[in-house]
Protein backbone atom coordinates (compact mmCIF):
# COMPACT_ATOMS: atom_id res chain seq x y z
CA UNK A 1 0.00 0.00 0.00
CA UNK A 2 1.34 3.52 -1.31
CA UNK A 3 -0.25 6.41 -0.55
CA UNK A 4 0.45 10.26 -0.76
CA UNK A 5 -1.75 12.08 2.02
CA UNK A 6 -2.51 15.81 3.12
CA UNK A 7 -3.45 14.64 6.40
CA UNK A 8 -1.11 14.02 9.26
CA UNK A 9 -0.09 10.19 9.44
CA UNK A 10 -1.32 7.71 11.97
CA UNK A 11 1.54 5.99 12.36
CA UNK A 12 -0.58 3.66 15.11
CA UNK A 13 -3.32 2.81 12.87
CA UNK A 14 -0.59 2.52 9.72
CA UNK A 15 1.79 0.08 12.51
CA UNK A 16 -1.85 -1.70 13.34
CA UNK A 17 -2.17 -2.69 9.52
CA UNK A 18 1.03 -4.61 9.28
CA UNK A 19 -0.02 -7.32 12.05
CA UNK A 20 0.05 -10.63 10.74
CA UNK A 21 0.23 -13.86 12.38
CA UNK A 22 3.14 -15.10 10.52
CA UNK A 23 5.02 -11.89 11.30
CA UNK A 24 7.92 -11.99 13.59
CA UNK A 25 9.57 -9.03 12.51
CA UNK A 26 8.39 -5.42 12.04
CA UNK A 27 11.01 -2.46 10.75
CA UNK A 28 9.91 0.56 10.25
CA UNK A 29 11.37 4.30 9.01
CA UNK A 30 10.08 7.78 9.50
CA UNK A 31 11.27 10.93 8.25
CA UNK A 32 10.27 14.19 10.89
CA UNK A 33 10.39 17.84 10.06
CA UNK A 34 13.24 19.41 11.49
CA UNK A 35 13.63 22.29 12.71
CA UNK A 36 16.60 22.82 11.08
CA UNK A 37 17.87 21.52 7.18
CA UNK A 38 21.32 22.16 6.03
CA UNK A 39 22.48 24.25 8.85
CA UNK A 40 19.79 27.03 8.66
CA UNK A 41 16.33 27.35 10.64
CA UNK A 42 13.19 25.86 8.92
CA UNK A 43 10.03 27.79 10.02
CA UNK A 44 7.66 26.38 7.56
CA UNK A 45 7.63 22.96 4.88
CA UNK A 46 5.28 22.05 2.32
CA UNK A 47 5.89 18.67 0.01
CA UNK A 48 4.69 19.07 -3.50
CA UNK A 49 4.03 16.00 -5.76
CA UNK A 50 2.97 14.82 -8.85
CA UNK A 51 0.59 12.83 -7.62
CA UNK A 52 -0.37 10.55 -10.64
CA UNK A 53 2.89 9.29 -11.19
CA UNK A 54 4.34 9.42 -7.50
CA UNK A 55 1.61 6.65 -7.03
CA UNK A 56 2.38 4.75 -9.82
CA UNK A 57 6.57 4.98 -9.09
CA UNK A 58 5.28 4.70 -4.85
CA UNK A 59 3.13 1.01 -5.70
CA UNK A 60 6.22 -0.37 -7.95
CA UNK A 61 8.64 0.69 -5.15
CA UNK A 62 6.50 -1.68 -2.55
CA UNK A 63 6.40 -4.46 -5.61
CA UNK A 64 10.07 -4.53 -6.23
CA UNK A 65 10.86 -4.55 -2.48
CA UNK A 66 8.34 -7.91 -2.46
CA UNK A 67 10.23 -9.23 -5.26
CA UNK A 68 13.71 -9.01 -3.70
CA UNK A 69 13.56 -9.79 0.33
CA UNK A 70 11.37 -12.41 2.15
CA UNK A 71 8.41 -10.22 3.57
CA UNK A 72 5.16 -10.65 4.25
CA UNK A 73 3.84 -7.40 4.19
CA UNK A 74 5.35 -3.61 3.31
CA UNK A 75 4.23 0.16 2.97
CA UNK A 76 4.60 3.44 2.41
CA UNK A 77 2.67 6.85 3.49
CA UNK A 78 3.98 10.27 2.57
CA UNK A 79 2.75 13.51 3.40
CA UNK A 80 1.95 16.06 0.61
CA UNK A 81 1.19 19.91 1.56
CA UNK A 82 2.03 21.75 4.53
CA UNK A 83 3.89 20.38 7.20
CA UNK A 84 4.43 21.04 11.27
CA UNK A 85 7.68 20.85 12.66
CA UNK A 86 7.97 17.37 14.07
CA UNK A 87 5.25 15.48 11.60
CA UNK A 88 6.03 12.65 10.22
CA UNK A 89 6.73 13.68 6.26
CA UNK A 90 7.10 9.79 5.41
CA UNK A 91 6.12 6.23 7.04
CA UNK A 92 7.92 3.15 5.67
CA UNK A 93 6.49 -0.40 7.43
CA UNK A 94 7.70 -3.40 6.89
CA UNK A 95 6.89 -6.66 8.08
CA UNK A 96 8.90 -10.13 7.92
CA UNK A 97 9.22 -13.48 9.44
CA UNK A 98 12.28 -12.36 10.08
CA UNK A 99 14.61 -9.27 11.11
CA UNK A 100 17.04 -9.20 8.22
CA UNK A 101 14.64 -8.77 5.52
CA UNK A 102 12.33 -6.67 7.49
CA UNK A 103 14.95 -4.23 7.96
CA UNK A 104 16.49 -4.79 4.17
CA UNK A 105 13.22 -3.89 2.80
CA UNK A 106 12.28 -0.89 4.88
CA UNK A 107 16.04 0.35 3.73
CA UNK A 108 14.98 -0.11 0.51
CA UNK A 109 12.10 1.32 0.29
CA UNK A 110 13.18 4.84 1.80
CA UNK A 111 16.38 5.21 -0.28
CA UNK A 112 14.01 4.54 -3.49
CA UNK A 113 11.20 6.96 -2.41
CA UNK A 114 13.75 9.37 -1.65
CA UNK A 115 15.14 8.70 -5.24
CA UNK A 116 12.50 8.02 -7.26
CA UNK A 117 9.29 9.36 -6.14
CA UNK A 118 8.01 12.58 -7.84
CA UNK A 119 8.12 15.04 -4.62
CA UNK A 120 9.08 17.71 -4.22
CA UNK A 121 10.33 19.89 -1.12
CA UNK A 122 10.00 23.67 -0.04
CA UNK A 123 10.98 25.00 2.65
CA UNK A 124 10.48 28.67 4.31
CA UNK A 125 12.90 30.35 6.25
CA UNK A 126 12.31 32.84 9.36
CA UNK A 127 14.49 35.39 7.18
CA UNK A 128 11.19 35.20 4.62
CA UNK A 129 12.73 33.22 1.87
CA UNK A 130 12.11 29.77 0.89
CA UNK A 131 13.03 27.59 -2.03
CA UNK A 132 13.12 24.25 -3.37
CA UNK A 133 15.43 21.66 -1.90
CA UNK A 134 17.80 20.72 -4.46
CA UNK A 135 18.27 16.33 -4.46
CA UNK A 136 21.91 17.68 -5.21
CA UNK A 137 22.03 18.19 -1.45
CA UNK A 138 20.48 15.16 -0.45
CA UNK A 139 23.86 12.90 0.14
CA UNK A 140 23.97 14.52 3.67
CA UNK A 141 20.20 14.21 4.40
CA UNK A 142 18.22 12.34 6.46
CA UNK B 1 5.26 20.30 -38.33
CA UNK B 2 3.70 21.55 -35.05
CA UNK B 3 1.80 19.14 -32.43
CA UNK B 4 -0.09 20.20 -29.52
CA UNK B 5 1.29 19.58 -25.85
CA UNK B 6 -0.39 19.30 -22.82
CA UNK B 7 2.43 20.52 -20.14
CA UNK B 8 2.23 20.14 -16.58
CA UNK B 9 4.89 21.84 -14.35
CA UNK B 10 6.12 21.28 -10.77
CA UNK B 11 8.27 22.90 -8.27
CA UNK B 12 11.01 24.61 -9.21
CA UNK B 13 9.48 24.82 -12.89
CA UNK B 14 6.30 25.78 -12.04
CA UNK B 15 8.29 28.89 -10.26
CA UNK B 16 9.81 29.62 -13.31
CA UNK B 17 7.08 28.94 -15.82
CA UNK B 18 4.84 30.95 -13.38
CA UNK B 19 1.43 28.14 -14.29
CA UNK B 20 0.57 25.11 -13.58
CA UNK B 21 0.15 23.68 -16.71
CA UNK B 22 -0.46 24.83 -20.33
CA UNK B 23 -1.09 23.74 -23.87
CA UNK B 24 1.10 24.59 -26.15
CA UNK B 25 1.59 24.35 -29.97
CA UNK B 26 5.25 23.35 -31.14
CA UNK B 27 6.98 21.72 -33.77
CA UNK B 28 9.15 18.94 -31.42
CA UNK B 29 9.71 15.52 -31.73
CA UNK B 30 11.15 14.26 -28.39
CA UNK B 31 11.15 15.79 -24.84
CA UNK B 32 14.65 17.06 -25.58
CA UNK B 33 13.62 19.51 -28.08
CA UNK B 34 11.03 20.38 -26.15
CA UNK B 35 12.74 21.22 -23.21
CA UNK B 36 15.16 23.13 -25.20
CA UNK B 37 12.06 25.14 -26.71
CA UNK B 38 10.86 25.78 -23.38
CA UNK B 39 14.08 26.87 -21.99
CA UNK B 40 14.43 29.50 -24.61
CA UNK B 41 10.76 30.41 -24.07
CA UNK B 42 10.92 30.86 -20.25
CA UNK B 43 14.45 31.69 -19.34
CA UNK B 44 14.25 27.91 -17.39
CA UNK B 45 17.86 27.35 -15.46
CA UNK B 46 17.64 23.91 -15.18
CA UNK B 47 19.70 22.00 -16.88
CA UNK B 48 18.13 18.68 -19.27
CA UNK B 49 20.87 16.54 -17.64
CA UNK B 50 19.07 16.93 -14.10
CA UNK B 51 15.49 16.24 -15.46
CA UNK B 52 14.05 13.22 -16.37
CA UNK B 53 11.00 13.69 -18.03
CA UNK B 54 7.08 12.12 -17.80
CA UNK B 55 4.75 11.48 -20.89
CA UNK B 56 1.11 10.63 -20.30
CA UNK B 57 2.47 9.53 -16.30
CA UNK B 58 5.48 7.63 -17.56
CA UNK B 59 9.14 8.06 -17.59
CA UNK B 60 10.40 7.71 -20.56
CA UNK B 61 13.61 8.75 -22.14
CA UNK B 62 14.61 12.07 -22.99
CA UNK B 63 14.44 11.19 -27.07
CA UNK B 64 11.77 9.20 -27.55
CA UNK B 65 9.01 10.43 -29.87
CA UNK B 66 6.36 12.55 -28.63
CA UNK B 67 2.73 12.31 -30.16
CA UNK B 68 -0.14 14.95 -31.18
CA UNK B 69 -2.14 15.11 -27.30
CA UNK B 70 0.71 13.85 -25.07
CA UNK B 71 0.86 14.91 -22.05
CA UNK B 72 4.36 15.56 -20.47
CA UNK B 73 5.94 16.95 -16.93
CA UNK B 74 9.71 17.33 -16.79
CA UNK B 75 10.63 16.40 -13.14
CA UNK B 76 13.47 18.44 -11.49
CA UNK B 77 15.26 16.12 -8.96
CA UNK B 78 12.99 15.04 -6.71
CA UNK B 79 13.33 15.67 -2.62
CA UNK B 80 11.07 13.75 -0.71
CA UNK B 81 11.44 12.11 2.97
CA UNK C 1 15.93 3.96 28.21
CA UNK C 2 15.96 0.16 28.48
CA UNK C 3 13.64 -1.42 30.43
CA UNK C 4 11.97 -4.82 31.30
CA UNK C 5 8.11 -4.93 31.03
CA UNK C 6 5.55 -7.30 32.23
CA UNK C 7 2.58 -5.63 31.09
CA UNK C 8 1.77 -5.24 27.21
CA UNK C 9 3.93 -2.58 25.34
CA UNK C 10 2.57 1.16 24.28
CA UNK C 11 4.11 1.58 21.43
CA UNK C 12 2.29 4.63 20.56
CA UNK C 13 3.39 6.14 23.79
CA UNK C 14 7.26 4.66 23.31
CA UNK C 15 7.26 6.72 20.42
CA UNK C 16 6.19 9.74 21.46
CA UNK C 17 9.48 9.51 24.18
CA UNK C 18 11.92 9.63 20.74
CA UNK C 19 10.69 12.96 19.01
CA UNK C 20 12.63 15.64 19.74
CA UNK C 21 12.98 18.90 17.12
CA UNK C 22 16.41 18.20 15.88
CA UNK C 23 15.42 14.00 14.65
CA UNK C 24 14.93 14.14 10.67
CA UNK C 25 14.85 10.24 11.07
CA UNK C 26 13.10 7.72 13.43
CA UNK C 27 13.76 3.75 13.09
CA UNK C 28 12.12 1.38 14.90
CA UNK C 29 12.51 -2.31 15.55
CA UNK C 30 9.75 -4.66 17.01
CA UNK C 31 9.79 -8.29 17.31
CA UNK C 32 6.21 -10.11 17.38
CA UNK C 33 5.29 -12.74 18.72
CA UNK C 34 4.75 -15.47 16.14
CA UNK C 35 1.95 -18.22 15.61
CA UNK C 36 4.54 -20.99 14.80
CA UNK C 37 8.10 -21.29 15.55
CA UNK C 38 11.12 -23.31 13.83
CA UNK C 39 8.22 -25.35 11.93
CA UNK C 40 5.94 -26.06 15.06
CA UNK C 41 2.77 -24.59 16.14
CA UNK C 42 3.11 -22.15 19.14
CA UNK C 43 0.49 -22.06 21.34
CA UNK C 44 1.76 -19.77 24.20
CA UNK C 45 5.06 -17.86 24.97
CA UNK C 46 6.70 -16.93 28.28
CA UNK C 47 10.00 -14.59 28.84
CA UNK C 48 12.31 -15.26 31.42
CA UNK C 49 14.36 -12.66 32.63
CA UNK C 50 17.52 -12.26 35.03
CA UNK C 51 16.10 -9.02 35.33
CA UNK C 52 19.65 -7.58 37.61
CA UNK C 53 22.05 -8.58 34.98
CA UNK C 54 19.53 -8.02 31.61
CA UNK C 55 18.99 -4.22 33.12
CA UNK C 56 22.90 -3.71 33.00
CA UNK C 57 23.61 -5.16 29.95
CA UNK C 58 20.70 -3.68 28.37
CA UNK C 59 21.78 -0.19 29.11
CA UNK C 60 25.13 -1.09 28.64
CA UNK C 61 24.14 -2.14 24.75
CA UNK C 62 21.91 1.69 24.62
CA UNK C 63 25.18 3.87 25.73
CA UNK C 64 27.06 1.70 23.33
CA UNK C 65 25.04 2.36 20.36
CA UNK C 66 25.25 6.19 21.04
CA UNK C 67 28.53 5.91 21.43
CA UNK C 68 29.24 4.30 18.02
CA UNK C 69 26.59 6.21 16.14
CA UNK C 70 25.44 9.65 15.64
CA UNK C 71 21.87 9.60 17.31
CA UNK C 72 19.93 11.69 19.01
CA UNK C 73 17.86 9.07 21.59
CA UNK C 74 17.81 5.32 21.45
CA UNK C 75 15.43 3.14 23.45
CA UNK C 76 14.65 -0.20 24.00
CA UNK C 77 11.97 -2.51 26.39
CA UNK C 78 11.80 -6.11 26.10
CA UNK C 79 8.71 -7.93 27.62
CA UNK C 80 8.80 -10.43 30.54
CA UNK C 81 5.92 -12.85 31.29
CA UNK C 82 3.11 -14.83 29.37
CA UNK C 83 2.77 -13.33 25.84
CA UNK C 84 0.12 -13.46 23.44
CA UNK C 85 0.71 -14.32 19.91
CA UNK C 86 1.11 -10.93 17.79
CA UNK C 87 2.46 -9.06 21.59
CA UNK C 88 5.36 -7.33 20.81
CA UNK C 89 7.73 -8.75 22.67
CA UNK C 90 10.68 -6.13 22.01
CA UNK C 91 10.79 -2.64 21.18
CA UNK C 92 13.83 -0.67 19.63
CA UNK C 93 13.27 2.85 18.85
CA UNK C 94 16.22 5.53 17.45
CA UNK C 95 16.00 8.79 16.70
CA UNK C 96 18.93 10.75 14.77
CA UNK C 97 19.31 13.50 12.44
CA UNK C 98 19.83 11.22 9.28
CA UNK C 99 18.84 7.83 8.79
CA UNK C 100 21.80 5.91 8.21
CA UNK C 101 22.78 6.09 11.65
CA UNK C 102 19.16 5.66 12.46
CA UNK C 103 18.95 2.15 10.99
CA UNK C 104 22.98 1.51 12.20
CA UNK C 105 21.83 1.95 15.69
CA UNK C 106 18.59 0.26 15.45
CA UNK C 107 19.83 -2.42 13.94
CA UNK C 108 23.14 -2.95 16.40
CA UNK C 109 20.48 -2.55 19.46
CA UNK C 110 18.79 -5.48 18.47
CA UNK C 111 21.44 -7.38 17.13
CA UNK C 112 23.39 -6.90 20.58
CA UNK C 113 19.85 -7.24 22.85
CA UNK C 114 18.87 -10.62 21.42
CA UNK C 115 22.63 -12.19 21.82
CA UNK C 116 23.51 -10.98 25.16
CA UNK C 117 20.96 -9.53 27.38
CA UNK C 118 20.08 -12.66 29.84
CA UNK C 119 16.49 -13.52 29.21
CA UNK C 120 14.92 -16.82 27.77
CA UNK C 121 12.20 -17.35 25.78
CA UNK C 122 9.51 -20.39 26.46
CA UNK C 123 7.14 -22.14 24.31
CA UNK C 124 4.29 -24.47 24.23
CA UNK C 125 2.81 -26.29 21.97
CA UNK C 126 -0.43 -27.21 21.02
CA UNK C 127 0.53 -30.88 21.80
CA UNK C 128 0.94 -29.59 25.75
CA UNK C 129 4.83 -30.11 25.87
CA UNK C 130 6.99 -27.01 26.08
CA UNK C 131 10.60 -25.86 25.99
CA UNK C 132 13.27 -23.39 26.25
CA UNK C 133 14.34 -21.69 23.15
CA UNK C 134 17.86 -22.49 22.41
CA UNK C 135 20.02 -19.93 21.17
CA UNK C 136 21.14 -22.56 18.63
CA UNK C 137 18.31 -22.03 16.78
CA UNK C 138 18.96 -18.77 16.97
CA UNK C 139 20.63 -18.32 13.28
CA UNK C 140 17.40 -18.79 11.41
CA UNK C 141 15.35 -16.56 14.02
CA UNK C 142 13.55 -13.37 13.57
CA UNK D 1 38.37 -25.18 51.87
CA UNK D 2 34.54 -24.96 51.42
CA UNK D 3 32.92 -21.39 50.93
CA UNK D 4 29.28 -20.55 51.23
CA UNK D 5 27.12 -19.00 47.69
CA UNK D 6 24.63 -18.08 46.84
CA UNK D 7 23.36 -19.98 43.50
CA UNK D 8 20.62 -18.91 41.62
CA UNK D 9 18.91 -20.54 38.67
CA UNK D 10 17.47 -19.24 34.95
CA UNK D 11 15.43 -21.26 32.17
CA UNK D 12 16.75 -24.62 31.61
CA UNK D 13 19.29 -24.61 34.76
CA UNK D 14 15.95 -23.70 36.99
CA UNK D 15 13.93 -26.91 35.45
CA UNK D 16 16.64 -29.10 35.98
CA UNK D 17 17.73 -28.12 39.62
CA UNK D 18 14.05 -27.99 40.70
CA UNK D 19 14.48 -24.33 42.79
CA UNK D 20 15.00 -20.75 42.12
CA UNK D 21 18.13 -20.24 44.44
CA UNK D 22 19.31 -22.05 47.14
CA UNK D 23 22.89 -21.64 49.42
CA UNK D 24 25.59 -24.10 49.19
CA UNK D 25 29.02 -24.59 51.40
CA UNK D 26 31.06 -26.16 48.10
CA UNK D 27 34.82 -26.83 48.47
CA UNK D 28 35.69 -24.98 44.86
CA UNK D 29 37.84 -21.86 43.93
CA UNK D 30 36.02 -20.83 40.49
CA UNK D 31 32.70 -20.72 38.82
CA UNK D 32 34.75 -23.68 36.32
CA UNK D 33 34.98 -26.19 39.46
CA UNK D 34 31.50 -24.92 40.82
CA UNK D 35 29.30 -25.78 37.81
CA UNK D 36 31.21 -28.98 37.51
CA UNK D 37 29.77 -29.70 41.03
CA UNK D 38 26.46 -29.13 40.20
CA UNK D 39 26.91 -30.41 36.89
CA UNK D 40 27.89 -33.94 39.48
CA UNK D 41 24.76 -32.95 41.91
CA UNK D 42 22.18 -31.91 39.95
CA UNK D 43 22.95 -34.25 36.36
CA UNK D 44 22.71 -31.04 34.70
CA UNK D 45 22.89 -31.39 30.24
CA UNK D 46 24.37 -28.08 29.30
CA UNK D 47 27.95 -28.02 28.12
CA UNK D 48 29.58 -25.34 29.92
CA UNK D 49 31.38 -24.13 26.66
CA UNK D 50 27.85 -22.87 26.29
CA UNK D 51 27.02 -21.17 29.29
CA UNK D 52 28.31 -17.36 30.63
CA UNK D 53 28.55 -16.56 34.47
CA UNK D 54 27.66 -13.49 36.22
CA UNK D 55 29.04 -13.08 40.03
CA UNK D 56 27.42 -10.78 42.02
CA UNK D 57 25.30 -9.13 38.74
CA UNK D 58 28.41 -8.84 36.82
CA UNK D 59 29.47 -10.70 34.03
CA UNK D 60 32.92 -12.52 34.65
CA UNK D 61 35.36 -14.90 33.23
CA UNK D 62 34.65 -18.53 34.07
CA UNK D 63 37.52 -19.16 35.71
CA UNK D 64 37.85 -15.94 37.99
CA UNK D 65 38.37 -16.18 41.40
CA UNK D 66 34.97 -16.96 44.10
CA UNK D 67 34.85 -15.99 47.57
CA UNK D 68 32.83 -16.14 50.49
CA UNK D 69 29.26 -14.91 50.30
CA UNK D 70 29.52 -14.92 46.21
CA UNK D 71 26.09 -14.52 44.25
CA UNK D 72 26.41 -16.78 41.07
CA UNK D 73 24.43 -17.35 38.12
CA UNK D 74 25.25 -19.39 35.20
CA UNK D 75 23.84 -18.28 32.34
CA UNK D 76 22.03 -20.66 29.19
CA UNK D 77 22.25 -19.61 25.86
CA UNK D 78 19.79 -16.73 25.89
CA UNK D 79 16.83 -15.97 23.34
CA UNK D 80 15.36 -12.57 23.45
CA UNK D 81 13.66 -10.66 21.27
Amino acid sequence: MFQLSDQPLDITALRRQMQHPQAGAFASFEGWVRNHNEGRAVFRLAYEAYAELGQKEGEAILEEARQRFDIIDAACVHRVGALEIGDSAVWVGVAAAHRDAAFAACRYIIDEVKARVPIWKNETYPEGDSGWINAEYRATED
Amino acid sequence: MSISLKLRYFAALRDQVGREEEILELPVNTPEELYAALQQRYGLTLEPASLRVAVNDCFVPMDSPLAQGDQVVFIPPVAGG
